[in-house]
């Protein structure tokens, strides 16, 4: 067999029951106007002619999780002594992510950085990381707002992925990436790709060059940091935003998270969940002070952290992956592609400073301003 | 956290129905509650004893008492953990009798229930917060609003006792129903002669100041420090001038004012002194009748008085008194007799009301004392008296009883005969209520030494016939229908709240019944407060009660005065209220809603608008709570977390 | 809908006397249009507006302490309206420019005509339709067929306050009796068949929040309680109980304060149809107290007023 | 495990603690027998009731919901109840809309002297409640 | 999975004692269950552990008392929030979770033979005394020790038994001030930058460490700016919201650094350099 498999598109729910014998397959199913990763199973609609609403993070980065349980347990003979019980079970299964966009799988990547590859790795992460099998669908045109190709991605990337497909008329390319995703050519439903593989590529070449790159002619933006640490900027270009976590919970390479004890009578989970920067609450300390009180502050910081402090620590490696989710569902239309090519001009502070009328405050506050 | 579980047998009242040693060993494994107990009596002394030990022994930090109502307990409980050096506010009880054993058969049951209702304690007292009042001065000075007996006694009782007093009186004289009666039961001795004497004392008071024909326009403030706004009303009259002379009074051509005091039984001058006992004895004019007012000209008081003391520009005075406490007197009011068209509806002269008859029988009255019925100012020789005239009455809206008019009606029957030897006085009743030492003998002594004749039923009408009125109802005893052709219908008309009394108590933030009467703290253990401290109730505004039920009251509430001023400073009840500045968005919705206006806006130092609470106007009701949509305002003892312990206690328990 | 440029003028003049106008500015593609915050005359070039200006802009205000223009359409002027009854906004400092409205469009309605092609170009014509222009050909359509629910029942297309009117008022065409119409159909399907519908539906979501931070009438945003321990209401856990509780703080909060410009549904990634609950509770608002939100300013918002004896709460039996 | 298994569901009551917590402790005085599902939290006022705490109850385990206070016009806090009627009017409109029979939940006005109607609104209202069964039972498989 | 450490699972720890410090701050002495653990654990002045209680949640604390002094941990709690509000209710006896050790540390080796300048105020004394106690336990290795710590009032401030202890040492210079004269208080008078100023000391071959609230590290470091000290010779620790203490979940970074992680412990020369998030 050679190194490249062809799934012919009818047989395609039998490959995916196939998939599913010893693993639980995450695809992309349709579930009224959107499209959703969801265990699959044969009364669910697939949907791969577009990328899904959320990108499949949760099911290697569940939004809320349970770390460990602990109870408290009295000594039968003396009830005035007390001890804490603290299980954590990291039992996973084996899962398959189906239909994956090259931007999703390379969110993995991302992750992977900063939940594996540290002195102190997530066990959770991790578990779940080396349990899951990422079968990637290569884009064949762009999303609305996708961008992948200006932040060192593209439309068949095959960072983060263990298989990349790419669709062709009649079936589906299917190229491993990892020994792990080697395997999959063995499924029985795979023919060879061989003969199709010419095919694919052009797909593939086409679609690249159809993807925008809003920082064109850089290959990847680099930032001024004078006009990023220039707070009128900030004012003027995210004054519209309503400091919501709906581009963070949609983007394939946030990872914020807050840890909290839930608890019951006795007994109770602490849970890290998925938090946002976007919030008030993240920062705010016990005392009241916030160190980043103004949507300002923290958009400011979370543009930062993906095209500067992320970069910075891993080799240069922006924490976006172009998918466009935050651009495509922001409430308000908040752009960071935008925000991002306006950075990266360093000549603009004074185009900054003199749309704003001397001497005046800016009038759209963030929800708390002091 | 170090809690304590007690629970308490209260000997078999819990033991009986609930495994009090099953629900100790359950909390026994709860983690936080490091000693738990079951006690025989806990709220005996060695009972309170034993959690006092027990917080020293064990270092226990909060206290969970299941025993009975907190209604009941609480502030026992409450003490004696603060003796012990706890909080008072570390303390919760569950209530496992009134809510549990003794309403429950089921012994399992009843100790499943208990356990939760302990779980549910101890939910909460974990979430429980030290709280401390903080205390204020108070001014020592105490309002009696209304200047009827009651309020005369408490007024009295409060001035004799040192305090400076601000009496208000709505109508033009103090005095109240008792100056209008002509006799008393069960003593038939005078009832101006008796409180004549205590008029004069209270109009020579040092320490009384009193405002005649005066109302409450607006109260503001908390115990200690009440400011209440008192309309003097126009008198037209200049009362520092008017000597009482009564000459204006007898040169007024308007013959035919009607007359409050009275009761209409004949008409008045427009210019008047309304009773020759009257405190203060001044003039007044009611210009819904005086020509100078209604016409525009006459004038004649104002040539005849000698003091020059009319004023037709007089306007209502508006004067501010502060105070620290307010007695509430405003006695009652009475149905009127066109609530009873079956007796005529009051288009009969002849069909009065018991009031009526008080004033016609009085010798300072309008017939001097003469019974002369009002049609013809005949002497009549038949009189029925009809009893719970509304009273004890679904459908009038008047289920209770009046409480006195059988007293009287017996004293007005013997009086009858007494004016009117060859008369004959019927009495239709329902049953005779004759409870007070020396009042059964007295209703005995009309039918048996004054012939009397009591007929057990209802009134079903009453008609004129010729010159007399036919009454005509049911003797229920001989089962026969009956009528009495009588010269003069007396109707017992049924005891109602005062007019206005609803206004009044929103004003002084009491609660009212539905029939406009006050309620007290505790129907039984609390008589004479309300629910909002410092102020207190005396006499029939609190429910129907006769003279010397509301002296007694009078004195109780002066003597409640009393005891609260007897500090300087007051404790505020910390279960108030707070607003968390860094959450409060300054919506200012608690504002609106507060029913004390406890709440305003402020400034802070940032600028920020947040609401604030006025710890001591406050009265810890919660609305602001749950009008707050960020849980910026919480009610101490109250908060959401507090209640939200006792909901998962309860549901993921 | 051709009054860009009477706007434009607007805005023009009314620069000095505010330091900032709200208006629509194109956004990050032909279908999108976005909040465009002017603080100089001479931006006013960029301002748009044509029937993708959906957003309500209103839900800025509250936040700003200077003297601000806003362009509202008749929908939005119920929020203002709203704000003045609330006390939120001084309305001295608030220059409104009203905009009549025949309807907007719903992006989501569009994307699902087209399937959720990336857009090329978008015209509106005159005859009221949006042709959209996709790389698999152009696709026209009736506005009033890809309109927010919300235009379908419009009993207010021109704003009921304003300092500024750009065009002629519109009078709404649309029947009163219709404005609750879905809400009574829901209504009539089996208590099973609403639980299950709720609860398909809070299970998709994310807890991102959007939707209280879009709704202009959610005035708590830092400080509300779904985000709090200080009052705990909800733990972190992802759990449909959790879900459901959030949105029925928020309905419960918005009683009688829901101006129904159904932005929280708007925004919803996971489209949620989370106006539904509150234009409920608004059902019951005008059944039991006769109340709108944001038509009269003098209006008391009823869920922080009463009358002492209310006419149609009736005592219920057991 | 609130609620003896089988024998009792979970019923949730807030009481004001002037007029219905009173009331409570009147029928206990008299004696007045009733079903022991109930389990009462003690609130200052009806108006203190957010009605938040009753959609908490009901998704978090509760079978009903019981809510009582002063009848109107006799608050302790004047006006508490007024607010609370409101209020609980509207979540009693809007628990059909999410499923939850309406049923489930009861508010009503207890004086401090009624233990009469005390018992009787709670064996009505748990009878209520029994009559449409647990709420959480076949939910319990869920997440 | 059980060759490499949870990061997020605590280790069991029981509570040994809780000094009243002030009335609003505990000091608690705390033991790993694990005797083993306690025998071989280790950590470096200035480093912080998460305390837990479970149910409540997790809040960062300097591990206060010196690693030269290993029968127990201790943590300064003052309270704040809901987690300190918990930790005010242990007693002893009381399970607590920790995990430890988190961060970096002060570079006590490069400030052998040199002058150490503390400055605290409040609560802020807690890290420094891990490091004060470390030096006076390697007395040696360091000149001079100067320490200005204040607080607001006298009852305020904390490791009451320490202070009257360093005041007797001759090897210690030790100057206490209170904001405003108090009955009995006979010492200094005044905010802690006042008195830097008062004392002046000199900044030849002398490092300053300082702790205490953000608007006194604000005058201190101007104060330090004055008596012309290198930012190099600066060193602060911060404080932060933390949650993971590893360097991942996102809260407390400022820029790139993470507090939990590449801090607490910053010199004034490395702060310039962030953003002004603090």
């Amino acid at each position: 067999m050679s190194d490249t498999g062809y799934l012919p598109k009818e047989k395609i729910k039998d490959f995916l029951k196939e998939l599913a014998k010893d693993a639980v397959v995450y695809a992309p199913c349709l579930e009224g106007d959107i499209v959703l990763f969801r265990p699959f199973s044969e009364e669910r609609t697939l949907c791969l002619d577009r990328p899904a609403n959320t990108p499949p993070k949760s099911v290697i980065y569940p939004q809320s999780e349970t770390l460990f349980a602990f109870q408290y347990k009295k000594a039968p003979e003396d009830h005035q002594k007390m001890s804490v019980e603290l299980k954590a079970d990291i039992g996973v299964p084996n899962m398959v992510i189906f239909g994956a966009r090259p931007c999703d799988a390379k969110g993995f990547r991302i992750y992977d950085r900063v939940f594996i590859e540290t002195n102190t790795p997530d066990p959770y992460y991790r578990k779940r990381r080396e349990n899951t099998l990422i079968v990637t669908l290569s884009c064949a045109a762009p999303s609305p707002g996708c961008f992948c190709v200006a932040v060192g991605g593209g439309p068949a990337h095959k960072e983060g992925s263990d298989v990349m497909m790419t669709e062709l008329e009649g079936g589906y390319v299917i190229e491993p990436v990892t020994e792990k995703g080697r395997a999959i050519l063995g499924k029985h439903v795979i023919e060879d790709g061989k003969p199709y593989l010419k095919d694919a590529q052009h797909v593939q070449a086409k679609a690249h060059d159809e993807v925008r790159n809003p920082f064109a002619p850089d290959e990847l933006p680099k930032i001024s940091q004078s006009l990023f640490n220039f707070d009128g900027f900030w004012e003027q270009v995210v004054g519209k935003c309503v400091s919501c976590g709906a581009c963070t919970y949609l983007c394939p390479t946030c990872y914020c998270f807050n840890i909290t004890d839930e608890q019951g009578i006795g007994s109770g989970e602490r849970v890290r969940s998925w938090d946002a920067c976007m919030f008030f609450h993240f920062t705010l300390e016990a005392s009241g002070h916030n160190p980043r009180p103004t949507k300002f502050q923290r958009f400011k910081n979370r543009v930062g952290h993906k095209f500067i402090y992320y970069p910075e620590k891993y080799e240069g490696v922006i924490a976006c992956c172009g998918c466009g989710r935050c651009i495509r569902y922001c409430p308000v239309n908040v752009d960071i592609s935008e925000i991002v090519n306006y950075l990266k001009d360093t000549h603009q502070e004074l185009h900054w400073a003199s749309s704003r009328k001397e001497g005046t405050q800016p009038t759209v506050g963030s929800t708390k301003d002091e | 956290m170090r809690v304590g579980v007690f629970i308490c047998h209260c000997g078999n009242n819990i033991a009986g129905t609930v495994d009090v040693a099953r629900v100790a060993a359950e909390m026994r494994k709860l983690p936080g509650v490091v000693y738990a107990t079951n006690y025989m009596y806990t709220c005996s002394e060695p009972g309170q004893e034993e959690i006092k030990q027990a917080i020293k022994k064990e270092n226990l930090d909060r206290i969970v008492v299941a025993a009975c109502s907190p209604r009941m307990h609480e502030n026992t409980f409450r003490k004696t953990i603060e003796k012990a050096g706890l909080n008072r506010y570390f303390l919760e009880m569950a209530n496992i009798r009134e809510h549990i054993s003794w309403i429950g058969e089921d012994k399992e049951l009843n100790t499943a229930k208990a356990i939760d209702a302990v779980k549910m304690a101890v939910a909460k007292v974990m979430k429980n917060k030290p709280l401390y009042s903080s205390s204020f001065k108070v001014n020592k000075r105490v309002m009696v609003i209304g200047g009827g007996v009651a309020g005369m006694q408490a007024a009295l009782d409060c001035a004799d006792g040192g305090l400076d007093v601000v009496l208000v009186e709505k109508s033009p004289s103090i005095g109240g129903m008792m100056a209008r009666l002509d006799k008393t039961f069960p003593t038939i001795d005078c009832s101006i002669c008796i409180l004549g004497p205590k008029m004069v004392d209270v109009a020579q008071h040092e320490k009384i100041k009193l405002h005649a024909y005066s109302e409450i326009d607006e109260i503001k403030g908390y115990v200690g420090n009440y400011q209440v706004k008192v309309r003097k009303k126009a008198t037209y009259v200049d009362w520092t001038k008017c000597t009482g002379c009564g000459a204006c009074m007898e040169k007024c051509p308007t013959r035919n004012a009607y007359d409050n005091f009275n009761f209409g039984v004949a008409p008045t001058r427009a210019i008047n002194i309304p009773f020759p006992q009257a405190i203060p004895k001044k003039a007044k004019i009611d210009p819904a009748f005086c020509r100078q007012f209604t016409k525009g000209k006459c004038g004649v008081c104002a040539k005849i008085c000698p003091t020059g003391a009319i004023n037709y520009e007089m306007q209502d005075e508006i004067v501010t008194e502060d105070v620290g406490a307010i007695i509430v007197a405003t006695g009652y009011g009475l149905f009127d007799l066109d609530k009873f068209p079956e007796y005529g509806a009051g288009r009969y002269p002849d069909v009065i009301t018991g009031i009526q008859y008080e004033r016609i029988l009085n010798a300072s009255g309008p017939t001097s004392g003469h019974i002369l019925r009002p049609s013809d100012q005949t002497e009549p020789k038949t009189i029925v008296f009809v009893s719970c005239a509304g009273s004890r009455d679904k459908s009038l809206g008047v289920p209770y009883c009046s409480n006195f008019c059988c007293m009287y009606i017996a004293k007005q029957a013997i009086l009858t005969k007494d004016h009117v030897p060859d008369s004959q006085s019927y009495v239709f009743y329902m049953d005779i209520r004759s409870p007070g030492k020396g009042y059964d003998e007295f209703t005995r002594r009309a039918q048996e030494d004054y012939g009397v004749k009591y007929i057990r039923g209802r009134v079903s009408r009453i008609y004129p016939k010729g010159k007399k009125m036919v009454v005509r109802g049911a003797d229920t005893l001989l089962g026969t229908q009956v009528e009495v052709e009588a010269d003069l219908v007396v109707l017992a008309t049924a005891v109602v709240s005062a007019p206005g009394a609803a206004g009044m108590a929103e004003k002084l933030h009491i609660s009212y019944d539905t029939f406009g009467f006050y309620v007290e703290s505790h129907p039984k253990l609390r008589p004479v407060e309300t629910n909002t401290s410092g102020v207190f109730l005396a006499g029939a505004c609190q429910g129907p009660k006769d003279i010397p039920a509301s002296v007694g009251q009078g004195s109780a509430a002066a003597s409640k005065v009393q005891a609260l001023f007897s500090k300087d400073m007051l404790e505020s009840d910390p279960a108030i209220a707070q607003v968390n500045t860094n959450a409060c968005v300054g919506c200012l919705k608690c504002v609106r809603t507060c029913p004390f206006q406890a709440i305003k806006e402020e400034e802070l130092r940032n600028g920020k608008k947040v609401a604030k609470v006025i710890e001591t106007v406050c009265a810890g009701c919660g609305v602001c709570t749950s009008t707050c949509p960020c849980g910026a305002i919480q009610l101490q003892h109250f908060t959401d977390n507090q209640l939200l312990a006792e909901v998962n206690a309860i549901c993921q328990g | 809908m051709n009054n860009a440029e009477q706007i434009k003028e607007t805005i023009a003049r009314i620069f000095p006397d505010v330091e900032t106008v709200i208006c629509y500015q194109q956004g990050f593609d032909g279908l999108h249009a976005t909040p465009y915050f002017i603080s100089i005359p001479e931006q006013v070039n960029k301002l748009i507006w044509n029937p993708l200006c959906a957003q309500n802009l209103t839900s800025y205000l509250p936040s700003i302490k200077k003297k601000v223009g806003i362009v509202v359409k008749g929908c939005d002027s119920r929020t203002i309206i709203q704000y003045l009854q609330e006390g939120l906004i001084d309305r001295a400092k608030v220059v409104i420019i009203g905009v009549p409205c025949t309807g907007v469009i719903s992006v989501k309605k569009v994307l699902r005509e087209i399937g959720h092609q990336p857009v090329v170009d978008v015209v509106f014509d005159d005859n009221g339709n949006i042709v959209v222009k996709t790389q698999k050909g152009e696709k026209r359509l009736a506005i009033a067929d890809v309109c927010p629910d919300k235009c379908t029942t419009c009993q207010y297309p021109t704003p009921l306050v304003y300092d500024h009117l750009i065009g002629e008022p519109i009078a709404s065409n649309k029947p009163k009796e219709d404005v609750y119409k879905d809400i009574r159909e829901f209504d009539a399907k089996t208590l099973e068949e609403k639980r299950a519908y709720w609860e398909k539906e809070f299970e998709r979501c994310i807890r991102c929040y959007a939707c209280r931070n879009a709704c202009p009438m959610c005035i708590c945003q830092d400080s509300c309680i779904a985000e709090t321990r200080e009052p705990h209401w909800i733990s972190q856990r992802l759990s449909l109980q959790e879900k459901f509780m959030f949105h029925m703080i928020h309905a419960a909060h918005l009683a009688g304060r829901c101006v129904e410009c159904g932005e929280c549904e708007r925004v919803c990634p996971m489209d949620i149809p989370v106006a539904k609950l509150k234009k409920k509770i608004n059902a019951e608002m005008k059944e039991l107290f006769n109340y709108e939100t944001g038509v009269n300013p003098d209006d008391k918002p009823p869920m922080y007023t009463f009358n002492v004896d209310e006419a149609k709460i009736k005592e219920h039996k057991l | 495990m609130s609620g003896v298994a089988g024998k009792e569901l979970r019923i949730v009551g807030f009481l004001c603690n002037w007029c219905s917590y009173g009331g409570a402790d009147t029928a206990g005085v008299a004696r007045f027998k009733q079903p022991t599902d109930l389990r009462i939290i003690r609130v200052p006022c009806s108006g203190r009731v957010d009605p938040l705490f009753v959609v908490k109850a009901l998704l978090t385990g509760a079978d009903g919901v019981l809510v009582s206070g002063c009848h109107p016009r006799d608050c302790h806090y004047t006006d508490g109840n007024f607010y609370a009627r409101r209020r609980l009017e509207m979540l009693k409109r809007l628990l059909p809309f999410i499923g939850i029979d309406e049923k489930r939940f009861h508010y009503t006005w207890v004086s401090a002297s009624e233990g009469q109607k005390w018992q009787q609104v709670v064996t009505d209202f748990t009878n209520q409640v029994h009559k449409l069964g647990p709420m959480h039972a076949k939910k319990e498989s869920e997440g | 999975m059980s060759n490499i450490k949870n990061p997020y699972l605590p280790e069991l720890a029981t509570v040994l004692r809780v000094i009243e410090e002030t009335p609003n701050i505990k000091s608690y002495h705390v033991v790993f269950n694990d005797p083993e653990l306690m025998k071989s654990f280790r950590f470096e002045p200035g480093q912080v552990g998460q305390l837990s209680v479970f149910g409540v949640g997790e809040s960062t604390f300097v591990i206060n008392s010196p690693p030269t002094r290993m029968e127990y941990l201790q943590f300064s709690v003052m309270k704040a929030g809901e987690v300190t509000a918990a930790i005010h209710n242990l007693y002893p006896g009381d399970q607590v979770g920790i995990r430890a050790p988190l961060g970096n540390w002060f570079p006590y080796e490069q400030m052998k033979g040199r002058n150490i300048l503390f400055i605290g105020g409040g609560i802020g004394l807690a890290p420094l005394r891990t490091l004060i106690l470390f030096m006076l336990d390697n007395r040696a290795d360091y000149k001079d020790i100067t320490i200005i710590y204040g607080s607001r009032t006298p009852p305020d401030l904390c490791y009451k038994d320490e202070l009257k202890e360093w005041e007797e040492r001759s090897d210690v210079n030790l100057i206490l001030t209170v904001d405003n004269e108090y009955p009995g208080w006979n010492k200094r008078t005044g905010f802690v930058p006042t008195v830097l100023k008062e004392v002046a000391p000199a900044p030849d071959n002398t490092v300053a460490i300082t702790c205490g609230p953000p608007i006194m590290i604000k005058f201190v470091l101007e104060g330090l700016a004055q008596l012309k000290f290198k930012d190099e010779d600066i060193i602060t620790t911060l404080e932060k919201r933390m949650k993971c203490g590893i360097g991942i979940c996102g809260r407390c970074n400022i820029g790139s650094k993470y507090v939990c992680k590449d801090g607490p412990v910053f010199s004034l020369a490395q702060l310039k350099e962030m953003p002004d998030e603090v």
